[in-house]
């Protein structure tokens, strides 16, 4: 029953940052846990990669209920990075994902720059990751009381440490709440990304007027999903004109022609993230439409597409 | 647990059946022979475009030879106030998900309130397909909202025992006396002490009825309803806090040992 | 035919910064014109206030076409503040707005620090105006390269400016751009401003994946509309908590519980922009919902509102 | 300028006419009554919650005393493609919006390209009313495509002048031709020349359409379409280069003279 992407002639083969992709279409970490939960819709090993659930050294606990709120296209999440830990991950996930023949992206979280390295280093003593995606979007880490992500200068240090303990891909995940997304992604890069990912999600709130009381229970949370989509377009075609490495992009891809959009604004690959939500089979609706759109305009190969916009 | 299914589902009808209480039947031959008790779908509606979330819903009944499936939905906010206005639309579910009530038991109390009657009544009827004997006790605002009246009279082959808020139908005020009077007496069939507790509606009434449990030693189990994104375990939207840690109510629930929720 | 908000025995009177507004119902600058379009519609005088347009010294042509493109619950814009300029606006719109008896805000605009200034300064010859909106949201102005409105000292200097040549309520209206939107109030602030307005929009942009064209002639553009209601209500009640003057809220409002939950957030008044183009009696259909709302929930003043969330 | 109108208007039907073309007929009295030729409504589309954004329309024909109107329309993106589903639905619409074509004209040339025709047969009707002499020439992809043909030729007594591009009916290949040679040849009534040319339809067909007028010293009018979001002047979304600068097309047109516009 699970879906799979169908046959055609086009060239669907991309490299993202030195993480070869049998397609350009990847899951948004955190929608999709480690793709077990989507196997019987998907066939998770015929995606690009899948990216795993944000993971800490020892787990978390995450954020109290709720979590969620919808908003008008769009919803709001602060899950709070809630996981079991990279042992686990190591132990049920990553073998699990090797044994059905998927390609695997770790997305890497920390509460302080070390345990950013900590967990990259427990992760290396496995053959399980094919590339790593570092998250510098989660709040309260040892930066001076702001998000890492926001400052150049934090950024260019946890990066710096994170190269160090691996030669594998390394993809450093952008948050869009900052004045200038060029002058974080060139952080990245001097420090040694291989390639960027962005957008994650924007800060919002969402309020109940009756009860008079945030709709999180933590009042601010991500927000996702197509209402974000111009966005997140816009920050992937101005990293697109600064940088050099391979982006993947995303922000409300919910099919094939939002996916191209995205890889026409410069992304070498993207991920689907919200829209597993409404649908279940959206990843692999995305690699077909993405097909469809080719076979129609005679693009014999995805990778014409990059950065294509006139 | 079964496979997960993405089913399109048409709208056979969708009727006003109490104040803003509908009923919702859907031909969804996957979903309807696969389905246990206490399970559900997570909808997908049609035409609410802006609305990016599904929505779940408890199964109320099902009827796996004709394969459809019986929805008793409230209107309660955006997409439920919407819904009734759907006529001989496909929507899309995903199902059947969740775990379901326990059935080794000897004598049961079933404990509804509000729309929290349906997600029961097909624990009801395996109960009762097993022998073994249960009663049930229904809590609404009024008269008109006790929709599952009815139905759960057919069964039983008597009246469950109901209240209202308002005092229109049964024992006037809360359900909650009802519970505390059955667990004192017994089973009405053979006064054994029930062995069995499960409840379903609003938070408040579950955590006191899970205390009554408690008190008189019954096993108890309760339906936690949390807001869903996925409903298929990926995404840690809907966790219930429980003493063993934060545990998924789509797929690690929605049924939960009352005595391990934290509430 | 003209529709305009029901009878009510709630008070709606509110005070933003100085401006004494008969209800807290505004428009969004640029999506009103100077009331004149829509007074087939909404009794334009029974309005909060009408904010005009973006009005310059000598007036600007404005980007080329297209300048809108849809996005989902949102749209992009960038009409690139074409406007006659500021003498034009005094006598054509202004002296209409006086005549039908309504409460004017003029939002303004400079290319330079000292076009403000002379805006303000040609503005202030004439009685015709109750209160200002400085625009520092708009891109190409004198403060090196970098929009001004994303720069604390920027700000500081030019409303420092615009706070020496009036003495009228003056509210400064913020980017949503910015990494820390508190610091930009706080500059505003402390250079005199009596309120605060926000959120202006977000850059976003959209693309035709057939034509492989941006959807807009200049690429990039402004988000509105419900898409951005969660940022715009996360921004004011971040602003809330950070300064001491009242707030205009906006972004994505479209109903009266949207207007509510803004003022729960922390906003004095609020202001319509996008739900017009959707609904042309938006204003007044926002008025009578908080009217409905407050007669609701026993609420007899809408100051009780104003950061009552929980 | 008369007043404008948010008026809720039934779909009274909503049929396919041609490839990706389909005619609708709306319940309107107060905007049946006022519109003239060339002015638009501005639609807001129910169920489609997530565009946010109005869609123009002209008026194709109306009936004052039923208090209908009709509206061409063809499927080209998301809410054109969605339209054909609605049915029975209740739309609004704000009109009549902007100017109308001229009429103080001997003899009239109308050019229509594809939907074009539509915004033209207004303007027709009322030059026959008014014994104006004129023709019509009108193009399509093909035959199936020429959906206003019969009508007009039910108002002219006559064939108009049709061309498609693959040649299934008329001259094969762009109307442009048939432009050219009825300027050349003059009205076919009485071998006049034209002194007034009115052109709707795709941006290069107006263009080239406009150049020959001026060649030919006619005056030439052009129905200008852009997106538009409020509809009624306020936002400056919908603006026309001209040599007086940029003009709102939504109430400043979207008729403009075509030697005024900077193509
Ligand atoms: C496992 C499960 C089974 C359910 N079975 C039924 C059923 O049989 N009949 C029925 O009427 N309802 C049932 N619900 C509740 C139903 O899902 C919500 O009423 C519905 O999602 C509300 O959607 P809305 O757009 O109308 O409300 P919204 O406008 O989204 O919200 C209105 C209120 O409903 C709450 N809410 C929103 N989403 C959910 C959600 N997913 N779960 C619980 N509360 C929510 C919000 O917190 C808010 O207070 C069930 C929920 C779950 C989790
Ligand atoms: C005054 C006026 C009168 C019109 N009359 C008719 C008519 O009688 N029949 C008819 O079929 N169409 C008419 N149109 C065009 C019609 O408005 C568009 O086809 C419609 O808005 C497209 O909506 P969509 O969601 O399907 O397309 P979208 O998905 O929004 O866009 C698809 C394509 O259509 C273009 N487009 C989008 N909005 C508009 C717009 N407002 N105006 C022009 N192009 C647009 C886009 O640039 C894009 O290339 C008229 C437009 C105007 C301005
Ligand atoms: C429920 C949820 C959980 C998420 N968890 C993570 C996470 O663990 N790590 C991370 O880098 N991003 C996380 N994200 C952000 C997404 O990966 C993605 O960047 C964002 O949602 C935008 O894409 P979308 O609009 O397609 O969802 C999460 C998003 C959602 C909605
Ligand atoms: C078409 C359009 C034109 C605008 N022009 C201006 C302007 O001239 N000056 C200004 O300060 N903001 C301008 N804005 C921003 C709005 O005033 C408002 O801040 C923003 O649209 C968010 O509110 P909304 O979502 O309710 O539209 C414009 C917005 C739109 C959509
Ligand atoms: S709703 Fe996603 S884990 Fe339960
Ligand atoms: S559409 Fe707003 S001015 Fe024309």
């Amino acid at each position: 029953m699970a879906s799979t992407p169908r046959g055609t002639n086009v060239n669907l083969a991309v490299n993202l940052g030195g993480l070869a992709m049998k397609n350009p279409v990847t899951v948004a970490s955190g929608t999709f846990a480690a793709g077990r939960e989507y196997s019987d819709f998907v066939d998770v090993a015929a995606l690009g990669a899948v990216t795993t659930k944000g993971v800490s050294l020892n787990g978390w606990e995450g954020n109290a209920s709720p979590r969620i709120a919808e908003t008008p296209s769009g919803m709001l999440n602060s899950i709070g990075l809630q996981n079991p830990g990279v042992k686990h991950l190591v132990e049920h996930d990553l073998a699990w994902l090797r044994d059905i023949g998927a390609t695997t992206i770790v997305n890497v979280s920390g509460h302080s720059f070390d345990e950013y390295v900590q967990v990259l280093e427990e992760l290396e003593k496995t053959d399980l990751v094919d590339a790593y995606e570092i998250n510098i979007s989660c709040p309260n880490v040892d930066a001076g009381g702001m998000t890492i992500g926001t400052d150049p200068a934090s950024v260019r240090e946890v990066i710096g440490m994170c190269r160090k303990v691996t030669g594998k891909p390394m993809i450093v995940k952008l948050t869009p709440n900052v004045t200038d997304i060029t002058a974080i992604a060139e952080a990245a890069v001097d420090a040694g990304a291989d390639a960027v990912s962005l957008i994650n999600t924007l800060l919002g709130m969402a309020i109940d007027a009756y009860r008079r009381k945030p709709q999180l229970a933590r009042a601010v949370g991500g927000l996702s999903g197509p209402a974000v989509k111009p966005v997140a377009l816009r920050m992937v075609w101005e990293v697109h004109n600064a940088v050099n490495v391979p982006l993947l992009g995303m922000g409300g891809i919910s099919n094939g022609i939002d996916a191209v959009e995205f890889m026409l604004a410069g992304a070498t690959a993207v991920a689907v993230g919200t829209a597993n939500f409404t649908n279940p089979t959206a990843t692999v609706d995305v690699i077909n439409g993405i097909i469809e759109y080719c076979e129609q305009c005679g693009v014999r190969d995805v990778n014409e597409l990059i950065g294509a916009l006139e | 647990m079964s496979q997960l299914v993405n089913e399109t589902a048409r709208i056979v009808s969708n009727d006003a059946v109490g104040p803003r209480l509908h009923l919702m039947v859907l031909e969804s031959p996957l979903i309807a022979q696969h389905i246990l008790p206490g399970q559900f779908v997570h909808m997908r509606l049609p035409d609410f475009e802006s609305h990016i979330l599904r929505r779940p819903f408890s199964v109320y009944a099902r009827n796996a030879s004709a394969g459809t499936l019986e929805i008793l939905y409230q209107e309660v906010g955006t997409v439920t106030r919407l819904m009734p206005s759907l006529e001989n639309a496909a929507v899309e579910m995903i199902g059947p998900v969740g775990n379901t009530w326990a059935t080794d038991c000897s004598h049961a109390l079933l404990v509804g309130g509000g729309v929290g009657a349906a997600p029961l009544f097909m624990l009801a009827e395996t109960l009762k397909a097993a022998g073994i004997p249960f009663d049930v006790v229904l809590g609404a605002q009024t008269q008109s909202a006790l929709v599952a009246r009815e139905r759960y009279a057919g069964l039983l082959g008597c009246e469950p025992c109901c209240a209202t808020d308002d005092g229109s139908y049964g024992r006037a005020g809360f359900c909650t006396s009802l519970v505390e009077e059955r667990l004192a007496e017994g089973c009405l069939a053979d006064n054994a002490p029930y062995d069995y507790l499960a409840v379903c509606g609003p938070e408040p009434l579950m955590k006191i009825v899970s205390k009554m449990g408690a008190d008189a030693g019954v096993r108890t189990q309760v339906s936690m309803e949390k807001r869903m994104a996925c409903g298929i375990g990926a995404c840690l939207s809907c966790v219930v806090d429980t003493v063993n840690g934060k545990r998924r109510s789509c797929v690690d629930g929605p049924i939960f040992e009352a005595e391990e929720v934290v509430w």
